[in-house]
Formats: C-alpha cells, sequence, structure tokens
C-alpha cells in the first residue's frame, strides 16, 4: 500500500540494500515540503531495506551545484538519484550517470535539453502559466491591465510561467493589457516597491502576476495601498507568507506544485525500478497543482 | 684646528656632580633589523635647554635612534632615563605621554584634512555640545602656524593641497602644539625655502629658551653649525664625536661623518664638441611656464634654479612626457620630441629621478633589486621576458658604486634609510643608461659624503658624454656641478648663466628679480 | 555671470556634483516623460525605496572612508530582523524583539572589527565570512521558514506620518546625524585620518583599534536598522532578507564619490547615491521600458554618472 | 630538525602559505571521514569544479595586483557563452562561435580598460557598469531563453583526457602560463610595480595605461573562456551563466593572498584558493551536512583559512 500523501507503493526487496540521494536544494520556504517528502520516502523504504540519504545542495541553485552534486553523488555510489535539476546545462551529467547505471529521477523541475533520466514528474512550467492566465482572465472578465513581476530575467522557469501565462491572454483576451515585465530577482521587497511604482504609473491596475519569488511582497503592497479588493495579487507556492494573503484578500490565486508528493513518488518509483525493473508510468508525470484562491482559506 | 672633541675635553659643567641630572639620558642603546646591527651602544645626554645636532650619513642609524626615544621601536639593548629615573616607552603614545614630540623624516600629514585638524590631530578641542570647536581649533592653528614661520598658511586649507615644504612646517608645528619637553626634528629643513628656514629657526631658538631639549637632524652643515650648542655625529651605529660648532669646521664633521674629508668644489671637466642634445624653442604648458628657450650641449651638466613653485618640477616633466607642452617644440639630438607618455621619454632615452621620493620614488613594497631594475626591464629584456637573473649582478655594481648601504638586495626598499633609497632611485636611472638623464632636486636627504659620491658619478658619467639637467633649491649644489644655470622665475626663464658668471650671489639675485 | 559660471565650476570640485547632475537630469526627463513622476506621492515613494539601501549605505561610507570594506551587510540586515521576529514572537515583547535585533547588527558589526583589529584579516575577506555564518545562522534559527513581524517595525518600515514614509524620515535624520558626526566630531575626523593615512594617524596618537572598531560596530548597527525596516514594510522576516544587499549599498557609496582607497567621501554624496538607484528602478516602471534594456540602461546610468567626473578630472591620480 | 623548522617557519612568510595549510587541513579530515575522498574520481571531480574559478581567477589576480577590480566577469562569462553559442548556431561554424565568444571576453575587458584609462572612471563603478549592460546584452540577444551549446566547447567543459577533466588541465596549464607571465616577463613585473606605486612606476618608464588595458582586457579574455568552459560543460549558453561568479573569484583571489591594495599577490596562491572553496562545496555533498550548517561552515573556514595568517603576521601593515 502507497504511503500517506503518495500515490505510488514499494515492490518487495530482492536485492539487498538500495542506496538512494535525494538532491535538493534549500533556501527556502518551497523547500520544505520537499525534505520533508524525502524523509517521508526513507521512513517508508527503511522497512523495504533501502535508504533516501537527502543532500543538500545548499542554498545557491545553480546548474552547476546540481553537476557537482551528481559526481558527488557518483562518487559515493549510490544506487540512483533523486535529483532536482531546474536548469538547463544538467542533462549531460545526468546522462552520464545513467549510462553509467546510475538511474536518475528529475522532479519539480528541469531544462529543456533532452535527457536519458528515467523519468521527471514535476509540473510543466509553460502549462502552469496557461492555468494561472485562464484564472487571471476569469478574474479580470477579460480586460484591464495586468503588472508582470519576474523573478529573473532568463530564469527559463521564471520565462515560461511568465510567457505560458501572457502568450494565453495576448491570444485570447485582447483587451488585457500587460504591465512589465519587471524584475525582482526573488526579492519580496523589490516585489512591494513594483507595485507601489506600478500603482502610481497605471492607476487602473486590476491584477498583479508574480513568477516567482515574493509574491507577497506585492500582496503587501496591495494593502497597505488600501487597494485591498481592487488589486489582486497572483502567484505560486503555499507557503505560509503567502498564504497569509490568501486570507486577508490581497491575493486571489496561488498555485502549487505538490512538492511533497513529487519527492515521496519519485524516490519510490526509482527504488520499484532499482529493485525490480519496474519502469515508472510515463517519461513525464505531470503534477497538476491546485489552484488555491480566497474561497479555499476560509 | 685643534682636536676639540667633547669626549676628550669634557664639556664645562655636563659632569659637574652639583648640576641635576639631564633631561634624558640614553645608555648602551643597540638595535638591530633582522641580524644586521644598526646602532652599537649609543650614549648621550640631552639637557634641557639645548639644541643637539645630530649629523650622520645616510643609514648610520639616526631616525633609528629617535624612534627608540620616542617609543616607535623597542631597543635590543640599553636604558633610557628621564630626570633621573628610568622610563621605557611601549608605544609612540607613551612617548607622547612623557612630553617627546617627534617629528618624521618622511612626511606624514594627512592630506585628507584641514591644516587646522592636522595640527591638532590625536588631541582635537571640543566645544560644549561635544563637537569639534573649528573656531576654536583655527585660531591656535593661526598661532601655532605664526610661531614657526608660517602665518601665511591658511589652517582652513585641505593639507593634500599643500606644497611639500609648507607640509613640513605644518609638521613641525604640529609638534609644536604638543608642548613637548623633547622636540625631536629629524630632516625638518629638507624642502624648505631659504626663508622658511629663517623662520623654522626662530621657532627652535624660542622653543630652546623655553626649557626644551632638541635633537636636530639634517644633512646641512651650515644649519647645524647655525643653529645647535653642540653636534653630535653617529657613523656606523655608534656615536664617534661630539662637537661644538663655534670651534669646529665643515671639514672637520665631514671627516667624523665619513672618516675622509670630502670635497664640495666643482669638478672641472671638458666637454667635447658642440652637439646640441636637447634643444627647447618657445615651451608653454598652459599654466605657469611660458615661453622657455633653452640649449643644452650634449654631455653638458645643466642646472635649474629657482624659488619654489618657479616651474622646474614643470620644466621637467615636460620634458619626460609626464605633461604635454600647449605651445613650443622639444627637441633631442635634433629629433623632434613629441611625447605622450614618459614611457616613451624612458624608449628615448631619457630618464628622471623624480622629486618626493615617497609618493613619486619607490616602488614601497618591492625589493631593492627590483626597485632599481624597473626602469630597465625592457633594455635587458630577451624577447617578452625579462633578464631576472642578471638583475643581481646589475645591482652589485650600483651598489659599489653608489655606496648603497643594505643587508641584501632583496629586502623592501621601505626599510632602507631615505638617504639610500634616494640612491636606489638613481641608480634606477642610470641602470636605464639614458642619452639625457633629469635629475630633480636629486640630493634630498642624502648625506654630504654620499652627495660627493653622486657628484662624483653625476660628472662622471657627463664626461662619458651623458647630458644631464639637474634642478635643485641648494646653490652649492648647482655651483659644485653645472656647466650653465637656467634661472627660472614664476615660469618664465629669468636668463642664464655660464660657468664664469656663476655665484652664489648672482644666482639669486636673478631668481628673485620680479618680471 | 561670471560668479555664477564660476560657482558651478566650483561645484566640480566636489565628486558628488557629477552624481548629482545626473540625478538631476535623470529627474528633470523623468518630469516630461511621465505625468506621474513629479506627484508627491511618487517621489515619497522613491524616498521611501531608496531609504534602507541609503541607511545602510550611511555605515558602510564610514568603513570605506576608514579604509575598509563590509561585505556582510547584506547577511546582517537578514540576521538581525530574524532574531528581532523570534524574539518578539518567542517573548511577546516588542522592545525586546528590537532591541535584540539591533543588537544583533551591532554584534555582527564588532565581530567584523575584532576580526580586523585583532586577527588582522583583511576586512574583505573577514566579512566574506561574516556574509555567510550571518545567513547561516538565521537560516537555522529559522529553518528557512519567514518570522511574521508586526508591530512598530511595521509601522516604522511601511508606515507615514502625515504622508511621508517613517523610513524615509529616518534616513533624512540619520544621514544628519551621520554627516554631523563624520564631520564635526572628533572621532569623525579621526575616521578621515585613519582612511587617508593610518600611519601618519597613529603616530599622531590617534587609536586606530578603537576608531576600527566603532566603525564597524556602527556599519552593523544600521544594517541591523535596515533588516528592522526592511521586515516591517514586508511584515516578515525572511533568513533571506538582504540578499546580494551588500554590492548595492556599496555602489551607492562609491556612487557617491567615496574613495574605496578611503579617507574621501561625503555623506551627502552616500545619499545621492543611493536616491539615483531608486529612481532608476522608478524609472523602469513609470516609463514602461521594455525588459532587457531596463538592465543595460541600469549600466549606462551608472557609468555615465562617474565618468562626467572623470572626464573633467584629468590626470589628478597619478 | 632545526633546519626542518626553521623551513617552515620560512614558509610562513607566504601570504599563501596559511591557506594552502587550510586546505591540507580540510583534506586530512576529509580523507578519514569520507571513503570516497581520495578516490581519484572524486579529486578530479573537485579539481574540474575549481578550474573555472580559477581560471577567471587568474585574470582577476591580475588585474587585483595591478590596483584594479573587475565585478563584471561574471556577466561576461554569461555574455561570452551566449555570443559564442548563437553564432555558433546562426553560422553553423565552431570555430567562428568559440572566437566570437573568447573575442567578446576581451572585448568587454578592453571596455573596462578604457572606461577607467580614458575616462578614468573608478574600475569599481566602471565593471560594475559593464556587469549590467554586458547582462542585458546576453538576455536580449537571446531573449533569455538558453542556447543549446555542443561540439569541441563541451569537449573542454566536460571531456576527459585519460579519465582528467579537460577543464582542469587547461587550468593547470593556464595557471602555468600566467604565472610565467606574471613574474618573468616585462610586462609581469611592470603590472606589480603599476599596483605598488602608479605614480613612480609610471615617472620610471612604465606605460601605465597600455598595462592597465592589456590587464583587463587578459581578465576578460579569460572570463570569456571560462564561460565558454561552463557553458561547454552544460551543453547550454544562459544569459545568466556565471551571475554572481565575481564574488567567488574575488574571494579566491584575496584567498590567496593577493592583497586588494595592489602589488603583491601570487599565482600560485590564486589557484589553492579556487581549490579550497571547491573543496568544501565537495565536502558538503561528501559529508551530507545540511544546507545552513554548509553556509555557516564556509564562512568559519574562510576566517581561520586567512587568520592564521593574520595572527603571525602581527603589527606589519600600519
Ligand atoms: N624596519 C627595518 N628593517 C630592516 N632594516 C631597517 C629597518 N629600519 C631601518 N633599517 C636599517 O637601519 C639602518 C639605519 O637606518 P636609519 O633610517 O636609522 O638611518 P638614518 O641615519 O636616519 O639615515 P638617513 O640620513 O638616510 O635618513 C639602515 O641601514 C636601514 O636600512
Ligand atoms: N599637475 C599640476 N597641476 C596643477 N598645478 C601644478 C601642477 N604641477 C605643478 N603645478 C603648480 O605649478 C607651480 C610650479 O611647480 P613646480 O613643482 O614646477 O615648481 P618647482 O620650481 O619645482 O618648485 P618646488 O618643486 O620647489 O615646489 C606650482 O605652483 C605648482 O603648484
Ligand atoms: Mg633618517
Ligand atoms: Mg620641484
Amino acid at each position: 500500500e502507497a504511503p500517506e500523501g503518495g500515490s505510488v507503493a514499494a515492490v518487495e526487496n530482492t536485492k539487498g540494500p538500495v542506496r538512494i540521494a535525494f538532491l535538493s536544494f534549500q533556501n527556502n520556504p518551497f523547500w520544505t515540503p520537499v525534505t520533508e517528502g524525502a524523509k517521508a520516502a526513507n521512513d517508508y523504504l527503511t522497512k523495504f531495506d533501502a535508504t533516501v540519504d537527502f543532500v543538500d545542495l545548499g542554498d545557491e541553485l545553480s546548474a552547476e551545484a546540481v553537476v557537482a552534486g551528481i559526481e558527488g553523488a557518483l562518487a559515493k555510489k549510490y544506487d540512483g538519484i533523486v535529483v532536482v535539476p531546474i536548469f538547463d546545462g544538467t542533462a549531460r551529467i545526468i546522462n552520464e550517470a545513467t549510462d553509467e547505471g546510475v538511474p536518475v529521477f528529475n522532479i519539480v523541475a528541469e531544462g529543456a535539453t533532452e535527457s536519458k533520466r528515467l523519468a521527471f514528474i514535476g509540473q510543466d512550467a509553460t502549462s502552469a502559466g496557461k492555468q494561472i492566465g485562464e484564472y487571471i482572465a476569469k478574474e479580470m472578465d477579460g480586460k484591464g491591465k495586468l503588472g508582470v513581476i519576474t523573478g529573473y530575467f532568463g530564469a527559463t522557469q521564471h520565462t515560461q510561467r511568465m510567457n505560458g501565462a501572457v502568450d494565453y491572454l495576448k491570444a485570447n483576451f485582447p483587451d488585457i493589457q500587460i504591465v512589465g515585465p519587471f524584475e525582482n530577482k526573488d526579492k519580496a521587497e523589490s516585489a512591494y516597491s513594483l507595485v507601489q511604482d506600478m500603482m502610481t504609473a497605471n492607476p487602473d491596475l486590476s491584477m498583479v502576476y508574480v513568477t516567482a519569488g515574493g509574491p507577497f511582497g506585492a500582496a503587501k503592497a496591495v494593502k497597505d495601498l488600501n487597494l485591498t479588493g481592487k488589486v489582486g495579487v497572483v502567484g505560486f507556492d503555499h507557503t505560509p507568507d503567502n498564504m497569509q494573503y490568501l486570507k486577508t484578500g490581497e491575493m486571489v490565486g496561488l498555485l502549487d506544485q505538490a512538492p511533497y508528493q513529487q519527492a515521496l513518488d519519485s524516490s519510490v518509483m526509482l527504488y520499484n525500478y532499482i529493485v525490480a525493473g519496474q519502469e515508472p508510468p510515463a517519461k513525464v508525470i505531470p503534477v497538476t497543482g491546485k489552484l488555491l484562491t480566497p474561497d479555499d482559506a476560509k | 684646528m685643534r682636536s676639540d672633541s667633547l669626549k676628550e675635553a669634557a664639556v664645562p659643567g655636563a659632569v659637574a656632580s652639583s648640576s641635576p641630572p639631564p633631561l634624558v639620558r640614553v645608555r648602551g642603546i643597540a638595535k638591530s633589523f633582522s641580524g644586521n646591527a644598526v646602532l652599537h651602544s649609543v650614549d648621550l645626554d640631552l639637557r634641557a635647554g639645548e639644541v643637539v645636532g645630530l649629523l650622520g650619513e645616510n643609514g648610520a642609524g639616526k631616525s633609528t635612534l629617535m624612534h627608540i626615544l620616542s617609543g616607535g621601536l623597542q631597543p635590543d639593548a640599553g636604558t633610557l632615563e628621564m630626570e633621573g629615573a628610568p622610563v621605557r616607552f611601549g608605544s609612540v603614545a607613551d612617548g607622547i605621554e612623557a612630553g617627546v614630540s617627534f617629528v618624521h623624516q618622511e612626511l606624514s600629514v594627512v592630506g585628507a584634512l584641514s591644516v587646522a585638524e592636522n595640527l591638532h590631530l590625536g588631541r582635537m578641542s571640543r566645544s560644549r555640545a561635544g563637537l569639534v570647536d573649528f573656531g576654536l581649533m583655527e585660531e591656535a592653528s593661526r598661532a601655532l602656524l605664526e610661531r614657526v614661520g608660517a602665518g601665511h598658511i591658511e589652517p582652513r586649507r585641505e593639507a593634500a593641497t599643500l606644497r611639500a615644504g609648507e607640509q613640513q612646517l605644518v609638521e613641525i608645528a604640529k609638534a609644536a602644539a604638543r608642548k613637548p619637553r623633547l622636540l625631536i626634528l629629524d630632516e625638518p629643513t629638507s624642502s624648505l625655502t631659504p626663508h622658511e628656514v629663517g623662520g623654522f629657526f626662530s621657532y627652535v631658538r624660542e622653543a630652546r629658551a623655553a626649557g626644551v631639549a632638541i635633537i636636530f637632524i639634517t644633512h646641512r652643515l651650515e644649519e647645524a653649525m647655525a643653529l645647535c650648542d653642540r653636534v653630535v655625529v653617529l657613523r656606523n651605529g655608534a656615536i664617534v664625536s661630539e662637537r661644538r660648532p663655534a670651534e669646529t669646521s665643515r671639514q672637520q664633521l665631514i671627516t667624523d661623518m665619513t672618516g675622509k674629508p670630502a670635497i664640495y668644489e666643482h669638478r672641472p671637466r671638458t666637454i667635447n664638441g658642440d652637439t646640441i642634445a636637447l634643444s627647447m624653442k618657445g615651451v608653454s604648458d598652459g599654466r605657469l611656464l611660458a615661453g622657455i628657450d633653452l640649449d643644452v650641449r650634449k654631455g653638458e651638466i645643466f642646472g635649474l634654479f629657482g624659488l619654489v613653485g618657479a616651474g622646474r618640477t614643470e620644466l621637467l616633466d615636460l620634458i619626460h612626457g609626464v605633461h604635454r607642452p600647449t605651445a613650443g617644440t622639444i627637441s633631442l639630438f635634433g629629433e623632434g620630441l613629441c611625447l605622450r607618455d614618459p614611457s616613451e621619454a624612458v624608449r628615448a632615452g631619457i630618464a628622471l629621478v623624480p622629486e618626493g621620493r615617497k609618493t613619486a620614488g619607490i616602488l614601497p613594497q618591492h625589493s631593492v633589486r627590483d626597485n632599481a631594475a624597473i626602469s630597465s626591464l625592457r633594455r635587458f629584456s630577451r624577447g617578452l621576458f625579462s633578464d631576472r637573473g642578471g638583475d643581481p649582478r646589475r645591482m652589485a655594481s650600483y651598489r659599489q658604486s653608489l655606496g648603497i648601504r643594505m643587508a641584501t638586495d632583496t629586502q623592501a626598499i621601505s626599510t632602507l634609510s631615505g638617504g639610500n633609497q634616494q640612491k636606489v632611485i638613481f641608480a634606477r636611472a642610470l641602470m636605464a643608461e639614458p642619452r639625457l638623464l633629469l635629475l630633480d632636486e636629486p640630493t634630498h636627504g642624502v648625506d654630504v659624503g654620499a652627495k660627493a659620491d653622486l657628484y662624483d658619478i653625476v660628472t662622471r658619467e657627463a664626461e662619458k658624454g651623458l647630458t644631464v639637467v639637474i634642478a635643485s633649491s641648494e646653490v652649492p649644489e648647482i655651483l659644485a656641478l653645472c656647466d650653465r644655470v637656467a634661472i627660472l622665475s614664476k615660469g618664465r626663464l629669468a636668463g642664464i648663466l655660464d660657468r664664469a658668471a656663476m655665484t652664489e650671489d648672482t644666482i639669486l639675485t636673478m631668481a628673485f628679480k620680479e618680471h | 555671470m561670471q560668479t555664477g559660471v564660476a560657482y558651478i565650476r566650483s561645484l566640480g570640485r566636489y565628486r558628488e556634483a557629477s552624481v548629482l547632475a545626473m540625478l538631476a537630469a535623470v529627474a528633470l526627463y523623468l518630469s516630461f516623460a511621465s505625468d506621474y513622476f513629479l506627484e508627491p506621492r511618487n517621489l515619497l515613494n522613491v524616498g521611501r525605496q531608496a531609504s534602507v539601501v541609503a541607511i545602510v549605505a550611511l555605515g558602510q561610507a564610514l568603513v570605506i572612508i576608514a579604509r575598509g570594506i563590509d561585505l556582510s551587510v547584506g547577511s546582517v540586515i537578514g540576521l538581525s530582523a530574524v532574531v528581532a521576529a523570534v524574539l518578539m514572537r518567542d517573548t511577546g515583547s516588542e522592545t525586546i524583539g528590537l532591541m535584540a535585533g539591533l543588537l544583533t547588527g551591532l554584534a555582527c558589526g564588532l565581530v567584523n572589527g575584532v576580526l580586523y583589529t585583532r586577527f588582522r584579516i583583511n576586512p574583505f575577506i573577514a566579512t566574506l565570512g561574516t556574509l555567510s555564518i550571518a545567513r547561516g545562522i538565521a537560516l537555522l534559527m529559522t529553518g528557512g521558514i519567514p518570522v511574521p513581524f508586526g508591530g512598530l517595525a511595521e509601522f516604522v518600515g511601511a508606515g507615514r506620518i502625515f504622508d511621508i514614509p517613517v523610513s524615509f524620515l529616518l534616513m533624512i535624520v540619520l544621514a544628519i546625524v551621520v554627516h554631523v558626526f563624520a564631520s564635526r566630531t572628533v572621532m569623525g575626523r579621526e575616521i578621515y585620518a585613519i582612511g587617508d593615512n593610518p600611519k601618519a594617524a597613529r603616530l599622531a596618537g590617534v587609536n586606530l583599534r578603537a576608531i576600527r572598531l566603532v566603525v564597524f560596530g556602527l556599519c552593523g548597527l544600521l544594517a541591523g536598522l535596515g533588516g528592522l525596516i526592511l521586515a516591517g514594510n514586508l511584515a516578515s522576516a525572511d533568513p533571506n532578507l538582504g540578499m546580494g544587499y551588500e554590492l548595492d549599498v556599496i555602489a551607492a557609496v562609491i556612487l557617491g564619490g567615496t574613495a574605496l582607497s578611503g579617507g574621501r567621501g561625503s555623506i551627502l554624496g552616500v545619499v545621492i547615491g543611493a536616491l539615483l538607484m531608486a529612481l532608476l528602478n522608478n524609472a523602469f516602471v513609470l516609463l514602461g521600458i521594455s525588459a532587457y534594456w531596463q538592465v543595460v540602461t541600469k549600466g549606462l546610468v551608472i557609468i555615465f554618472a562617474v565618468g562626467l567626473d572623470g572626464l573633467q578630472r584629468r590626470g589628478d591620480d597619478d
């Protein structure tokens, strides 16, 4: 039977001890459920003579850190690797590991380049953007001004989330006017200032979309400008800061990526592959995020 | 000349048992740096109300001894007493506390602060609000500057904008402000004008009258003779003589210092041919210099004299490519020079010994050897590679011929005595084997013995065909060296004198002439 | 007429003049290009946006004038905010929380000072070390999860008095205080002295160690205050707060005409530098400059702001 | 025996000695704490991971020795990679792509040099400006989307010769070349001279402008090469590649004993500094240290590495 919060059950271990490296970052609350999912996988799989070692790649997200982490895991001779590759540029090392007989399971996000990873479980950033775009269009009644704040210009995931929404809106709702995008470098304080300035230049702005870090900064600005109810913020991840403004109404939509489930399921599927050669159900296992609205928060 | 060393004929009163103990008694002070003994067992007594001149060659250990007296360095052996009681200065602050004020050989004003702030650094006055009382400080500064004969310096001026001589006066005033009991002056006059020296002398006399003990270090023997009650000569880290100025002579002091009598007179020489080495026609810099016309012959030693700010440095800078003339032409051996940078000057065969050793001369973190080599790296290179292997050999030969005193040529140049640093800069210029050598106040801080050496070298090189232009503020130096001298006054050429017409009088008269 | 020109010329002597000119030029351009720019409310927003960088830059300026550098300010911002928020949450007392936040900043600064003066570690490396350590402690204290932060801090960070942002008022008051400190107190003058010529200052009896310690301590304290304002503004103390701030802060200081080699610099210039950077971000939004051109423009403005100064000041330095 | 001790003492005179000691200590600890550390494969991984930082740091060291600083290296890494990848894609020629990448690096460096020497803009500000501009251009060229990058660059970035990573070999070769350049050539020695006392060096006939230009140009060129290696390793040229690298690179240089005030520094030290930082990251992965403790540990190691040196070298500076 599958562990709580997961959807896949482990098969019997006939191979002897199995060691899985779980490579992930830790720099903001997004990672907390990922870490917890990995821990839960470890607890669950211990009964099957398998361990899941959580390896921290540090607090600075970069492709190089991922490469160094996988190199380290290979040096330590793990039987399989779960990794958060996030960026373009990790395909080569993933292929190398696979060729050495160490299967790699990607979660959360992966680069655009095709790799020989066992499977990918996660959210497709472009469709997540589109999902938010649909919600925005509904909330805005198909017209008005939308401010866009993105994390880092040029960060693939941020760009895909942004374009997923913006392209959808441009194609289907020509009456929605886009303001921006502006870069907040994942900083809440920068989102705050950007919203202030956007409201100055566009008093008729009705919604703000923050693609990456710090949406709650935008929500706080809306609150401080006494625009609660007039301007709504949409963004990603059900972290406590963000959730708080969902309750008070500045935040009108929050999409999540089911990180806990991703971490847990990927570990178990990888284990099943290692001990029994059981392939995951698909090469790409999509996670449809849950879009929370103020109604859910009540 | 009588043999009247005070060591032999005791100073009247010095040993009289009834007299109080001297203000400072130095006994058996020794100091070495990494095994290299600089001072051996120095004994010295300093009485209140007495000016003691301290003479010695470069590197004799004068500054080192003064650092020990003021707490900046700790002796390896020996004792200090003040008024009969033993003292130990663990730091400069202890020395200041005990009433020792030290004007350092190297200028150390803080350029970013005003003159008034410099004078009060470390002890600024506060108003009742706890803020600096600039009014009070400026007033006090005016009085202090007045005392050292520098009343013309505005206390509010930023110290970085002062000339070297003015900075030196500010430092003297700063020492005076601390109401010292022992005042140490390490080559305070090296960049003062004769007029400023006068003001400084009257301050020293006034301080002496007020009962301050004063040590005065200088390489200008006339100054020592004129100002001091007693002259002490330090040689190779030991005191070799104590004399009263009235009872001795320059020659005697020079012999004490160097162990040999040095000659300070013109070295006769023949100039071969009439080739014009350097020619300037109507040169102006758009700031100060205007319409300079000069011809210097090959092998000639050509002097540039003028009062402070007359434009000598600026003229040499123009020749060296530091700045570009705004009008006129400069040519070297008939070829027009259009230099954009000193590097081009060096390539064209011009070398400069600049004014201001610390700011413009030395590379402080580099070794002596590397300091000397820097101008001639390209000359001795093999392709892109520099001839590091040959550096020690070249250095050794200049060390020998210039008499540079140091432990090894790999020590940092900043650990050398001031005069020896200057000789290294000289070695640098000569090593580049220039056709034209520019010297800007080349013997600042150089002892008489070494001066004579440098004069010999310059003369020798000129004899071999090197053309030399030397800017100097010391008339004796001009007289000792130059075949001709151009006198500058406020950026213009006041006249050119040849050997026959050169006397102290004619030179100074021209320099003071207004136009 | 003559004197007017001469006066403007004489202004050119001050290094901050060229940045001020740039600030004026951008502001002038904006006042034509955007209807909203000159609205008091927008101007006040710009002031608020500049305030944290400016406040932290005040301390940084003192450090740089004294010939040091403090790379840890960004992390100290984060750590101070976290300590304040955690203590406020756990003790329930705002006073204890805020005091603890400020003291944390001060303590970090003093640690930097001690590493420099006692252990003789180059300040660049010492503060690079504390940058990492402070960030790590903030992360450890919170497990990486932001702590809610409200009350007085929120008022300071986001509140307004007669429509004027409190943090902007605070910045002005602090700028005046630090200006007076730097230019009129004994210690202030000694800071310039040790930055310009440490050896001469020491020989004159200035206590180098004590002053360096004070300067780093002050910088830490102001960074701590910056952290409280920033977290107060967001009503949330994130352990990652202030990450990367050091570069903005140092840039504001240097833009304002302070020499990285010590001894020179004005507090007024620092404020102008911070304002210029905030104004640029404001301009991007008001003018709706397209994404990537924002990045390019920022670089160009920075270079021009200082380039003006360099061009007129020929042959000064070496 | 005596001479052995004396020899070790004499080693202490070199500033890089204490970082080397730290490197040895960490390595020794790791060889006990982890079974995998001493495996050749792991050691070579460490070498590869250090290589880009080390290569870029070689150029940065020259800049810092000449009393400059180059903050733009991170962005230049990104821009060079992007230019190379775009040109390779559009022309289909590897050679053109790679050459263009290197030339881009060189050009960025020369721009920095010209801003400094001709426009007299403080290098800190000038390179802060180009940091922004170069990143903006990289974003504009790619529309923010990474460009695939393969072929020879991938071999250089990720390939191995007899199991030894090519980029590590390249680093060793370049370190030797730069070491010889710095210590044995005319220009190398002149770089030290202008860093020590620019005015004196100039009067002694060193062409300040030319050398500064060369030094910045070299630094840009090496950053460009670093960009090619990094993008090659990842087989993808991201416009954000190298973001934030400047701090790592400068830290490696300073850790290796180069003085930020110029005139002093060794190339060997730079390599040791870069290796120490890569070793730390390797240690974190091998030992499975938690992210937050990684951050703390990193700071502590940096401080200790330099603190050892500071403690024994009392009273040197002012
Ligand atoms: N810190 C040091 N390390 C090594 N040697 C030193 C140091 N300080 C001074 N010396 C050496 O001590 C000797 C005496 O130097 P000092 O500066 O006392 O000479 P001086 O008599 O003042 O000469 P000058 O007239 O040139 O100023 C010199 O040979 C110098 O190289
Ligand atoms: N680079 C410069 N910029 C502005 N003024 C200068 C510059 N160089 C020199 N001056 C000024 O030009 C005048 C002439 O200076 P210069 O140094 O040539 O005189 P000098 O005859 O060598 O006298 P001394 O060296 O004894 O001061 C001085 O008033 C000086 O302040
Ligand atoms: Mg001396
Ligand atoms: Mg002169």
